[in-house]
Formats: C-alpha cells, structure tokens, sequence
C-alpha cells in the first residue's frame, strides 16, 4: 500500500491555544480511516489544516509526496483532496445541478472571451458537464431534484448531495465531517452502506469525521483518537473500543 | 446547444427592433429632448446597474463606490476628446481600460475585507477617486470639466448598453459566473471547490469597474459638462437602489430597476419641490412590497411566457 | 395528572410551506415527553411554535388552562415555559454568568434568582469554575450546559429541549441525559427532541413520533421502542 | 414633462428665459439677480411692452450647481426662448454657454465676473456671451492696490474656494497683482463649498502671520470663516469681493467679527447714479431694499430690452448682434456700453464693513 | 507660532470636530449593532435635532440647556417611530432592503424638511458668548470645551447603561441574537425601539451642538457627518461604543492634521485613506475583535 496522505508533527495554536499538537497521521491510498476525539479535541481542526483553509504553526502536510504547505484551499482542491463540513456549506440558493457544475470548475479550461461571446471551447465544454452533472446526481438519487434549490432539500438529500458535490472535483482523498450529525440512527445506517460504496466505485480514501461510535465502529479500517490537539491512540476499531484511554477521555464506561 | 446561440440571435432580432422603434420616435419628434436625454440616461444606468449587479449581486462584494469608476470613465473620455481630440470609439476603450485597470488595483487589496466593512472601504475609494479628481486642475478642479462635445447619442448609448448587457449575460452564464455565484453563496465552500476566490472576486470587480467607466464616457459626452459632485457616494448608492429595486443577481431585473426609477425620476421633474420626498416614499413602499426586489434573483426570461420565446427547455 | 400543555390542531407555515400540519400533543405536570422523527419532520417547528417564536395559522395552545398561542415569545417566558433551542445559542461574547443573569430576566425576586443560582450549579458544578469566562470559548459539552442552565434560570415550569445531544461526544451525551433526568426529578416538565431516539425513549415516560409535519404514533416510550415499526424507521434495528 | 412644445416667442409675446440660483449655495444672488430682472420687465410691459409685444418670464432654477444650470438651459433653448438672462454665478454661466452657443440663443449674465465667461481661454470671444457687470481682473486689482496702497501691507495670505472658477481665477488676479506691487504672499490655501470647519485651515494660515488675507467666495463660506478666523484670534484685516456683498455674511459672522474686512464690489448704496434705482425697486417691492446684484439683474433685463427694441425682433439672432452694439444705455448702476469683449465699463467700489453696516471707502473706475 | 504649537492647537480643533463625529457615531453604532442596520437615515436625524434646537433657541427663546433636553428628547421619538414604521416592518427581509429603507428614509427627512424649511442654511444666533481662552500661543472657545465636555458626559453615561443595567444587557443580548434573546424573555422590539430613541437622541445632540458651533444649519447637513460618523464607527469596530467615541476623536484629529499639514481639499481622502488602511492591517476596526467564521 501506498501513503496518500502524510501528516507530520503538524502543530496549530490559535493564540495560546494549541489546538493540534504535535499530530502525526498517514493515509494509504484506498483506506477508510476514522479520526475521533472529545469536542474541541482538534478534529475539525486538522481537517482544516489539511485543505489549506489553516496553515499549520509547525510540521508538514504532503499528498502523493508532495508538500501542500503554503496553498490555498483552491489549489489543495486542485491537487485532489475534497471535503464536506461540519455545518453544511451548501450553495443553499442555487440549483442541485448548479451545485455540483461549480465543483467542476478546475476541469474547465475556455478563457473570458470565449465565454462571453460564447464562442470556441465554450459550448463543448459547457455541455459536457451539465450531462457528467447529472450522471453524478443520478448515482446519488437527486437525479428527480437536479433543479431544486438546495436549501430547500430535506436534511439528509442536503448531506448527499454536498458528497456528490465534493466528488465532482474529483478528489483521490475525502473528508467527511460529521456526516451522520443529526441523523436518526436509521438514516446513519443507511450512510453507512453509501459512504462504503462510494469508496468502491470511486476508488478513492476517505478520512472522517463522526461522533457516532455505530457509524465509526461499523466501516473504519483504522482509526485515531484527538484529545487536546494530541492523538492518544490508534488502531483498529476492537482495539480503539478497549483502550482504557479512549474509554476515559471520549467514551465512557460501558460503551 | 445550438439553441442558446439561436436563443441570443432573436434577443438581438428583439433588441434591434426595439432600437428602430425608439429611433423613430427620435426622428420623427415624437419625444421632446427633454425624454430624449433621459432615454439616453437609461442607457447609461443601465449600464451601471448592469456592471454593478456584476460585483454586487452575483459575486455578492458588496460595492458602494461605482460612481467613483463612472468617474474615472468620464474624465478620462472627456480629457480624450477635449485635449487629444481622439474619436469617440477610442474614448470608450480608453475608459473602459482605465477604470478596469484602476479597478483591479483597487480590488485586490480590498476585496479581503467582508460585508459592511468591503461597503464602506468601497465607498471610501469612491470619494477617494472623486476627491483626486477634484484637485486635479487640468481637468477642471472642484469647478467642473466644461465643454466636452455631446457626442452620445440614442445609437451610442444603446448599441453600447447592448454589448454590456450581453457580454455580462454570457460571464454570469459561464463556468466564470458560477465561480461568482458560489463564492456569493460560500465563500469558503467555493474555496473548497478549487474556485480561486480572490481571482473571481477581483475579476468581477475589474470588470464591473470597466463598464462603470464605459458609461461614465457616455455620460461625459451627453451634458457638455462633467463635475466631481455628479459622481458621490450618493450616486452610488442610486445604482444599489436600481439593482436592489430590480433584484440582485436579475440581470433583467437590474434593467428594469434601471428603467423604472430613471423614468420615475424624470416625471417627478414636474414637481421639483415634493420630487425627492416622492420618491423617498416610493422607495419605501417597494421594499415594503417587494423586499427581495421586482425581480428576486429571477430571470424575467426564465418565466414561463418566455419559454416558447427562447425554444423552450 | 394534570394536563400541563396542550396542542390543539396546529397548523404551522413557513411562508407557503406547510410544515406542521394539524398536531395534537399533551404534556401532563412531571412527566419527560420526547419527540422523535426524521431529519425536518418538523420537530424543532413545533418547539418554536409553542415559544411564541412562530405563530400558528390555525389551532390553540393551551399551556396550565392558559390560551398562549399568539403570544409574543417573550411573553410566553412569563408563562413559566423556556427553551433551549437546537444548536445552544448561548451568547458568545459574554460571560458565563451574564448569561445566566439572561436567563433570569423576566423575574424580579431577587431571593430567587440566587436559589436558582445555586441550583443551576449544583446541576453543573463546571459553570461555577467558570463563571468569569467568555461563553464563546467554552467546550460544546460546557456549551450545552450553560443553554440548560440559561433556562432554568427562569424557573420554568416546563423546558423544552431541542436536540441537546447533537455533536456531543458519547461520554459528554451520557452526562447529559443524566442531567435531564435530575432536573425533572427536581419537579420541571420535560419535553424533549431528539435524533438520538434511542436515549430518548430510554428517559421519557411517553413518546409521539412525528412525519412530515403530522403526528404518526404515540404511547408510552416503552411500547414505541418495542414498535416494529419505530425500530426500523428511527432506532436503526 | 412630456410633449413641452410651448409656444415660443408669438406675435404677441416675446419669451425671455431667466435661470437662476433659486436654491443651492448661491441662491442669494440668484434671486436677488432675479427679482431686479422682474422690475425691469414689469416696467417695460407696465409701459405697454416692447412694439405692442408683452416681455414674458420663464423662470427656472439652476440650483447653484454646474450640472443643474446645463439641464435648465437645455429647457429653456427647447422652449424657443428668444435670449436668456443669468445664471448669476461664473460656474453655472460656464456650464451654460456651450448650450445657448449651440443653440445660437444670446445669454446676459449680470454678475459672473470671470472674464472666462466672454472669453475663451485662446482669447476667442463667445458670440453668444454677454454680461452686465466687471470683471475679475478689475476687482482683484482693486483689491491688490488697496492693500499695497491704502493698508499699506507686505504680506498676505490667499484663502480661495477651489470649487469655483470665480474664486480660483480672483485668487490669482490677486496674487498677480500683490506681487508686482511688491507684497508677498506667504500662503495660499483652499477650500471646497459646504465645508463647515475652517479652523484648521486657519490655524495654518494664522501661523503664516499674514498682514492681510484674501478671501475671494461666496456669501455662505466667508460667513463661517470670518467667524472662525475671528474665534482663533486673527485679527489682521480680511479682504473680499463681490461675493461678500449679502447680509447673509453679517448674520453668520456677526458684526463684531467683521470689523476691520474691506471688500470690492459693484456700487456702494450711497452713491448718487444708482439712488434712482434704488428708490424704484422699494416701490416695486414694499419698501424693500435692493443688493447689488439685484440692481446687476436689472441692468441685464435694461440691456436685453434695449437690444430687442433695436433689433425689432424676437430673433435670437438679431437680439444677439444689438447686444453687441449697444453704446450709452442707461441702466440702474449709470450709463453703459459694451465693449468687444461683451464685457460693460463699468466702476468698482471698495466698502469697509463697521458694526455690521456698510462704508464706502473708494470708488475705483476702470482704467480705459 | 512654531511648528509644535501649530499641532497642538491642531490637536485642540481636532478633538472638537472628533467629539461631534463621536456624538454621532454612538448613535450609528448603537443602531448597527442591535439590527445590523447601517441607518443611513442618522445624518439626517442629527439634522432634524439641529432644526429642533434651532426652533426652540430662536421661536421659543430658550436657553441652550432645555433646547438641547427637548430637541434629544423629541429626536429621539422621532427615531422611535422611524423605527416603528419603516424598519420594523422589514424585520425579516434582506439587509439589503432595509439599508435600502434606510436610504429612502434619510431623503425623506433631508427632502420633507427642505419643503418646510427651504434649501436656504439657517443661521443660529450666538447664544453662548463665544469668550476664548488663549492659553499660551493656544485658543480654546466656550464652545469647544462644552462640545467636548458633553460628549465626554453622554458617552460615560451610555457605557454604564449597556454594561451595567439590564436594559444594556438586554441590548447586547438581542444585538448578538436577537431570537434567542426574546427566549429570555426579552421584548426585543421595545429594546430595539429604546436604542433608536437613544441613539437618535445623541445625534440630536450633535445637531445642536454643531449649530452652536458653526452656527449654520440646512437640510443636507447631516450628508456629510453622517458618512463620517459612519466611518469614525466602523474605524473603531462597529457595533463597539467606545470604538466609535475613539474612532470619531481619531477622525477628528487626522482631518485637523490633514488640513493643517498637507491641505484642506485632501482632507477627506485621507480620512477615507485611513480607514482603508486600518480595515486592511485589522478588517474589524481598531478595536474590533477578529471573529472570523469558524469553518
Ligand atoms: N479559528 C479559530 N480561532 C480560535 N480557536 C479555534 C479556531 N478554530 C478552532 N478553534 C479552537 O480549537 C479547538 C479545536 O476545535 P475543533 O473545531 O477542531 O474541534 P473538534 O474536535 O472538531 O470538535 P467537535 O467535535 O465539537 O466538532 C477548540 O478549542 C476551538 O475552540
Ligand atoms: N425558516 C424556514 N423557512 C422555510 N422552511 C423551513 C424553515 N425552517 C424549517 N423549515 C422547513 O420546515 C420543515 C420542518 O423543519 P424543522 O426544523 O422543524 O425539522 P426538525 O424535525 O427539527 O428537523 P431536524 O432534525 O433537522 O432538526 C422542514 O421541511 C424544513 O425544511
Ligand atoms: C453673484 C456673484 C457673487 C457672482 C460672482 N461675481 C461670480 O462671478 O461668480
Ligand atoms: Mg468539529
Ligand atoms: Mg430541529
């Protein structure tokens, strides 16, 4: 296996707070990998880190061995990482369609003229991605939707299509940020099987993010605990669930 | 595919006839010169509500100083025609360059700031620019650049306001336009969408700021004069009114805001002493009736009457 | 035991969306009502609504023999009903006890005020340490806390709570449910929203289950999470 | 509004526009100018018109603003008025000429002294440009020599509205003219119309230590800064022009403040030619009396109406080529003639303000 | 004078025209801060305070002192039902419609009062004797001294108020969510409603002041004030009280710097040039806190 991935001794202090410390994470291509943690523990932080949105006080990040230190979150995109959020980050007054056409925008190469005259590449290209658009919206069944204004999707079609939208830009690393939060434990099951299969299909990594110990437990191959900006333990799910630090600080007895 | 440049060719049939109608009633007399230079001065506001939607209502930049690039337009077409003797056509591209290019200078330091503050750092630059001008004796000073030719006529300002509005349809409507959009609607998730959002920001506002100087060339050459305080903050703020009034992010809807309070403006002329009061109520009365704007963020093409007109979906 | 609150065919819409559509609920004096449905099935509509935050179009609410549908929701406050709305919203920029001070708005008895005081923080021994510091930095754990304590500082007779789980770490969820149930041992009316219907059904003593704005099934919350049918569409199994 | 063809100038009316300062930064001058211009025509169709023809007024207002003085002219030159008289000010004339030139319509502005206002910067005379009133390079002048001759100064300091042409144009006259007569000016300052704080400005000129300073502007701006001049303790004499002639000065700067500030302008009420005027106006007016510039907008009505009766025509045209060669009308302020330059000879007076009233102190006729 | 002098006594002019820009950025500040509205309209209420004053010093022949206590207390009503009646209604619109409002207000007042007043500037009578005191090569005027002395006065009052008693808190919390807030119980409209009335109040005490001051008033005076109010506000991080005290004495001062060092006709755009720069280094304003969205 191959890294795809490479954190090391990354370190974030927002004032004096440090909320990554010291964090040191690798992920292989084709892995599901699970990161956990208290709330604050730094999760949502690394993610940011590792899309640009925050540069790191210290340490390196590389994708495919090379460095993503000093890019904007654009170019990271560019480069093949693509994430959902926390608090979902929708374009919530366009249409689904126009949603994920955005996410093509780094594949579209016609200049300024030719779109304003509409002339060369322009049609061609603008063609092509209202139809892979729509194939993608078809794969996660928001094929009957795709002129809808996003904000006007149930909650759940919402968390769907900000996947697809972030698949549009055709990433090799996703990051999902607490995608089961606010589901009910059906809904979460039936996340389960969907982020499973979009490995599959996609071919891809996935590093997420998830409070719900069924979701994490059920489909990580590996997993890492956050607390206080410092991972205390790694490993597979059986270990993860019995180690006695993990159960103290994030999951309590009986768990 | 093709339908969308057939789709273009009968806006274009549409707007010609339009132009030969309007013509004609110049021609003919039919409008007195007083409505004659107020078609032309919907000309030009259409432009600058046009442009100014461009940065406002798509890319949501909330821009207060479009009156200091229509300034920059104006004096720089005035300067061309007065003392260089340069013909008409090569004024407008002139003005166009100028206030693009200090638009751009202008936009990439401050189109870091967000909101409320991008507003005021915007409105400021606005004064700024007005206020330089009004030092600048060599184009008249705080006391007005006076005896610019009247070049602009119906034909200018119309096939000019044409290629704006069309060459702004076709951005918004381009993987360029969608890049506006989301960064309007996220920034952050347009980030995260490889969309470079300091480029498209800047890039709008450079091109908003080059046809704001496109009709401020215009607008030099239709009133033999141009002055500094034609061009404040207050202004700028009539051009928010007329994009706001229309709908943000309409285009159609930018047109008509244009339109509408030009025309309500030039009939109020009869009562010059209630003429802004009126107007003030009937500014209020249409947000309190329609606070989205006419138009919402709604095509007026897009409603179902015009279907059949552009060939259907 | 007496009916304390009382829906009464209520229609609630947002704009043209009709999002509550005809729902009748009690809650009686004591008991831990919960709230279950999917993602937008209109749970959190229906807290608002009872705080006066919406109006209904149609229907009454009838809270302790009081018509309070149409009330403003400040008034509804001096009723004796406090919420504690989905996602916190506690007041980031101020301090921990400001906020506490908030909660406690409407009244005037000084004397109570401190009671509750001490009440409040013998609920949450974490605020005391923190009185002095700036909400917003707070942890979400603390976060919710404080939201829970805002609104006992009113000295409510019936809290609603909307989603007070969510984006909870398991450990700090188990302590929250805790919490909830010695409040309402101390004597407050509970009802409760929540996705988590599994730690939901496990403290409330009856349940109704809401679809797309309608009220499908209710009972005792131990007869729903035996439902069949509940167990499939919310509780996962 | 829509369709204003008025009639034009008919068989039984001849239609003079007046575009005035109603309202806006000048509107002083403006309707003082305007209300002499309606004496001279209410006596010339009291006296049953000009040849059976009734004088008619269109009155609009230019708002003191450069811009709103093109668009009212526009109006008046749509309406076929036969010649039009004002606006008052050096600005709002500028901005009006190139319309009535355009147009071929003759325009009288009765108190625009800037000699821009005739003619042109390449020494060109505007053919459809007249006046009624000096010019600046007399007044500026005027004041040069009473400060080098009179106040016997050698330093001053200029304080001009950069906003106007007027004052910009005066502010150099000045400093020409103080120089070749051996003063120094030891700064030079400006401001912009609808500044309300002067006092920085001053402060700066106060240190300079000026004997004397210039102000060339209008009524509202020097009220403020005589005012605040006198606040910050300058007491050194403060010199003006025509602009300073409106009581507008005294109410805003109180007379104490305005002891010791000397001033050109177009006559002194105390002089005898314009007593006659003077006693016309209150009769007209219920006793009201009449500022300089009203008796400026009479002498332009007087010489558009004596340019009519020769010409014998409501033409634009023929008006405009009378106007050019009236010679020895009398008019309110005495006896004129029109130079090539379409400037009048006319003399200047320099008043003294003493406890809000006004002393003439010189009578100064142009040098010919 | 020397060089040193020169600026002191710049400083002196400074800090008087920066106490009435403070007096009216409280205002706007407060406003923004509760509603997130920039009320456009409170140059031109500043404006009416001025008119009140006048009418009460010359019709009524009052002193300056009730003059003043009627004109805040009448302005401040009148913001009050301008709040009532055009912004209430949009609530829940768009900002933008309702800075829109805002603007339509402000010609509304500055147009309905011109109708009744006439464009022409009235001139206030001195009421105060104007006496200087010239302290070294420096001259400090009666009214210099109450303009700052007032403000100094408002702004300690309002801090205590929205720090200290439950109306401020009330204030705060409604400026910080406003739903959440009537959770509290709080009737936000009426605490929305108090801080138009005292931030209409204030700036009718700008108003009146300034027409001691300058002794001129007119119908678009609040124009530019109000602009620079607005930009003292934002240069101290809007939404901050003494953000906008500092910001509108900042001002204040830059612009008597300006025109006594440089040149009046700048003055303006380095007032702008300043606050550009600051929002570049610091985007919230001098004492702005930096909340930038967490992701
Ligand atoms: N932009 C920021 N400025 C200051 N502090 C920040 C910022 N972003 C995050 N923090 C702090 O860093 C710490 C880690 O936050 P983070 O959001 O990464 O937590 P998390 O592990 O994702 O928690 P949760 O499970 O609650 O989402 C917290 O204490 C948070 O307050
Ligand atoms: N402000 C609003 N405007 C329009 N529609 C709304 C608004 N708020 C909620 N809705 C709609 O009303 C319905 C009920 O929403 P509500 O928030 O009550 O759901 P919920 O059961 O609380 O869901 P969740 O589990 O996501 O919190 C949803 O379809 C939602 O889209
Ligand atoms: C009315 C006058 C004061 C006008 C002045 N003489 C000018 O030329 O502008
Ligand atoms: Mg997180
Ligand atoms: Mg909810």
């Amino acid at each position: 296996m191959s890294v795809l991935l490479e954190a090391k001794n990354v370190s974030k202090l927002f004032g004096g707070l440090k909320a990554v410390s010291n964090f040191n994470m690798t992920i292989n291509k084709g892995e599901l990998v699970g990161l956990i943690g208290p709330n604050g523990a730094g999760k949502t932080t690394a993610f940011n880190l590792f899309t640009g949105v925050y540069q790191p006080t210290t340490g390196t990040i590389s994708l495919d061995g090379k460095s993503l230190l000093g890019m904007k979150p654009s170019q990271i995109t560019q480069r093949g990482i693509a994430r959902t959020f926390q608090n979902i980050r929708l374009f919530s007054e366009l249409s689904v369609l126009d949603n994920v056409k955005i996410a093509y925008h780094t594949h579209l190469n016609y200049n300024l003229l030719e779109a304003a005259f509409r002339v060369g590449r322009y049609m061609q290209q603008e063609r092509q991605v209202e139809e892979t658009g729509k194939e993608l919206l078809k794969i996660f069944k928001l094929d009957d939707k795709v002129n809808e204004i996003a904000k006007n999707l149930p909650y759940g079609a919402q968390r769907r299509l900000e996947i697809a939208r972030a698949l549009a830009t055709r990433p090799k690393l996703l990051l999902l940020d607490e995608p089961a939060a606010g589901m009910n434990p059906q809904e979460t099951k039936e996340l389960m099987e969907m982020i499973r299969w979009i490995k599959k299909e996609f071919a891809l990594s996935i590093l997420l993010i998830e409070h719900d110990m069924s979701l994490v437990m059920g489909i990580c191959e590996r997993i890492y605990v956050l607390e206080y900006g410092s991972i205390i333990a790694q490993g597979v799910p059986d270990e993860i669930k019995k180690d006695p630090e993990v159960i103290r600080a994030y999951l309590g007895e009986e768990a | 595919m093709n339908s969308l440049r057939k789709r273009d060719l009968k806006a274009i049939v549409i707007s010609l006839i339009v132009f030969a109608i309007i013509q004609g009633l110049i021609s003919s007399e039919f409008l007195d010169p007083f409505w004659q230079l107020n078609i032309i001065v919907i000309c030009i506001n259409i432009i600058m509500s046009v442009s100014l939607n461009l940065i406002n209502g798509y890319t949501g930049q909330f821009s207060l100083g479009h009156a200091g690039f229509m300034a920059i337009g104006a004096y720089t077409g005035a300067v061309l025609s007065v003392n260089f003797h340069m013909p008409f056509i090569i004024g407008l591209i002139v003005a166009f360059a100028v206030a693009a290019i200090i638009g751009c200078l202008i936009g990439l330091p401050t189109m870091r700031l967000r909101g409320d503050y991008l507003a005021i750092a915007t409105l400021g630059l606005g004064e700024i620019i007005r206020i330089v001008i009004m030092n600048v004796n060599y184009v008249g000073g705080a006391a007005g650049f006076m005896g610019i030719p009247k070049t602009t006529n119906f034909a200018w300002a119309f096939f000019v306001m044409l290629f704006v509005v069309f060459f702004i349809k076709n951005y918004v409507n381009s993987s360029y336009g969608r890049a506006c959009v989301a960064i309007r609607e996220n920034e952050i998730a347009a980030e995260a969408m490889g969309v470079n959002t300091t480029k498209y920001k800047v890039l709008a506002f450079t091109i908003g700021a080059g046809f704001a100087g496109v009709a401020g060339c215009l607008f030099a050459h239709t009133f033999y004069i141009i002055h500094p305080s034609s061009f404040t903050f207050l202004a700028s703020f009539n051009y928010l009114i007329m994009i706001v009034m229309g709908g943000m992010g309409s285009i159609t809807g930018s047109i008509a805001g244009a339109f509408i309070l030009t025309t309500i403006s030039a009939l109020l002329s009869n009562w010059p002493e209630l003429r802004m009061s009126i107007y003030a109520l009937l500014l209020i009365g249409l947000m309190f009736y329609r606070p989205q704007g006419l138009f919402g963020n709604i095509e007026l093409t897009s409603l179902p009457i015009f279907r059949h007109f552009k060939g259907g979906k | 035991m007496a009916i304390m609150l009382k829906m009464d065919d209520v229609n609630v819409f947002y704009g043209a969306i009709h999002a509550i559509k005809g729902i009748n609920l009690e809650v009686d004096q004591g008991e831990i009502v919960t709230l279950i449905g999917a993602n937008g099935a209109g749970k959190s509509t229906t807290l608002r609504t009872i705080s006066g935050l919406l109006k209904p179009k149609t229907g009454t609410i009838t809270f302790e023999d009081k018509i309070i549908s149409g009330q403003p929701a400040h008034k509804i406050v001096e009723f004796g009903i406090s919420q504690v709305p989905e996602g916190r919203r506690i007041f980031a920029n101020m301090t921990v006890m400001e906020n506490l001070e908030l909660g406690a708005y409407v009244r005037t008895d000084k004397n109570g005020i401190k009671e509750d005081l001490k009440r409040v923080f013998k609920h949450f021994p974490r605020l005391a340490e923190r009185k002095k510091q700036e909400a917003g930095t707070l942890s979400g754990g603390e976060q919710q806390m404080l939201a829970m304590g805002r609104a006992l500082m009113s000295s409510p007779r019936l809290l609603l709570l909307d989603e007070p789980s969510m984006g909870l770490a398991p450990l700090l969820i188990k302590e929250i449910f805790e919490i909830i149930k010695d409040i309402n041992k101390a004597g407050t009316t509970i009802l409760l929203v929540e996705q988590n219907a599994n730690m939901a059904l496990s403290i409330a003593n009856r349940a109704y289950v809401l679809e797309t704005g309608k009220i499908t099934l209710s009972g005792s919350a131990k007869e729903l999470s035996n439902s069949e049918d509940v167990r499939k569409a919310y509780l996962g199994g | 509004g829509c369709g204003g063809q008025k009639s034009a100038s008919d068989a039984n009316t001849i239609k003079i526009g007046a575009n005035f300062e109603l309202t806006g930064n000048a509107a002083n001058y403006g309707s003082a100018a305007l209300d002499g211009l309606r004496l001279a025509v209410k006596e010339v169709n009291d006296a049953g018109g000009i040849n059976g023809k009734t004088v008619e007024l269109e009155e609009v207002d230019c708002k003191s603003e450069a811009s709103e003085a093109a668009n009212a002219t526009t109006k008046l030159v749509t309406d076929k008025v036969s010649a039009i008289v004002g606006p008052a000010t050096t600005g709002d004339v500028l901005a009006s000429s190139p319309i009535v030139t355009d147009s071929k319509v003759p325009l009288i502005a009765p108190a625009a002294t800037s000699p821009k206002v005739t003619v042109d910067d390449s020494g060109k005379v505007n053919p459809f440009i007249f006046r009624s009133c000096f010019i600046d390079p007399q007044q500026g002048d005027v004041m040069a020599t009473f400060a080098t001759k009179t106040l016997k100064v050698k330093t001053a300091a200029i304080y001009v509205d950069s906003s106007t042409d007027y004052s910009k144009s005066l502010g150099k006259v000045f400093k020409e003219k103080f120089e070749a007569a051996g003063g120094q000016v030891v700064d030079e300052e400006a401001f912009v119309q609808k500044d309300q704080d002067f006092k920085t400005t001053l402060t700066k000129i106060k240190a300079a230590n000026p004997d004397v300073i210039f102000i060339p502007a209008y009524y509202e701006e020097v009220g403020k800064i005589v005012k605040q001049a006198r606040e910050l303790g300058i007491t050194a004499p403060l010199l003006g022009t025509d602009g300073w002639d409106d009581n507008k000065v005294v109410d805003i700067a109180g007379a104490d403040s305005l002891n010791n500030t000397f001033y050109s302008t177009h006559y002194s009420d105390q002089d005898k030619d314009v007593q006659n005027f003077i006693k016309l106006f209150q009769t007209a007016n219920d006793g009201k009396s009449p500022n300089v510039f009203a008796a400026l907008g009479y002498d332009a009505g007087k010489m558009l109406i004596e340019a009519i009766k020769q010409a014998n025509s409501s033409d634009p045209q023929k008006i405009r080529d009378a106007l050019e060669n009236l010679k020895d009308i009398q008019v309110g302020t005495g006896t004129i003639s029109m130079d090539k330059n379409h400037n009048p000879i006319k003399s200047a007076v320099i008043i003294e303000m003493k406890d809000g009233s006004k002393v003439m102190r010189e009578k100064i006729a142009p040098e010919s | 004078m020397g060089i040193m002098d020169q600026f002191l006594q710049q400083l002196i002019n400074g800090i008087s025209l920066g106490s009435i820009y403070a007096l009216i950025a409280l205002g706007y500040t407060m406003v923004y801060g509760i509603i997130k509205l920039i009320n456009f309209a409170h140059g031109d209420i500043y404006m009416v305070g001025a008119y009140i004053g006048f009418f009460c010093i010359t019709v009524m022949n009052w002193p300056v002192l009730p003059a003043l206590l009627v004109s805040m207390l009448l302005t401040g009503i009148l913001g009050m039902l301008i709040e009532r009646f055009a912004y209430r209604p949009l609530r829940s619109a768009p900002r933008i419609s309702v800075l829109i409002t805002a603007i339509g207000v402000s010609f509304f007042l500055e147009y309905t009062m011109m109708y009744f007043v006439t464009p022409q500037p009235r001139t206030f009578p001195s009421i105060l004797d104007d006496a200087a005191y010239h302290i070294g090569p420096f001259v400090i005027n009666n009214q210099q001294i109450m303009i700052f002395a007032i403000t100094i006065i408002l702004m300690a009052i309002l801090t205590y108020i929205v720090q200290y008693t439950k109306v401020g808190k009330a204030m705060r919390a409604v400026s910080f969510d406003n739903e959440t807030a009537q959770l509290m119980g709080i009737n936000s409209n009426r605490i929305i409603s108090v801080t138009f009335g005292i931030g209409s109040a204030l700036a009718a005490a700008a108003g009146v002041l300034v027409g001691i001051y300058y002794n001129s008033i007119d119908p678009l005076m609040g124009i530019m004030p109000g602009l620079k109010a607005f930009v003292a506000a934002v240069l101290g991080g809007i939404g901050i009280l003494p953000g906008a005290a500092a910001g509108g004495i900042i001002l204040g001062i830059i612009e008597a710097l300006v025109s006594g060092f440089i040149s009046s006709t700048f003055r303006d755009a380095a007032a702008f040039a300043i606050l550009i720069l600051v929002l570049l280094f610091k985007p919230t304003g001098l004492l702005g806190k930096n909340t930038n969205e967490k992701v």
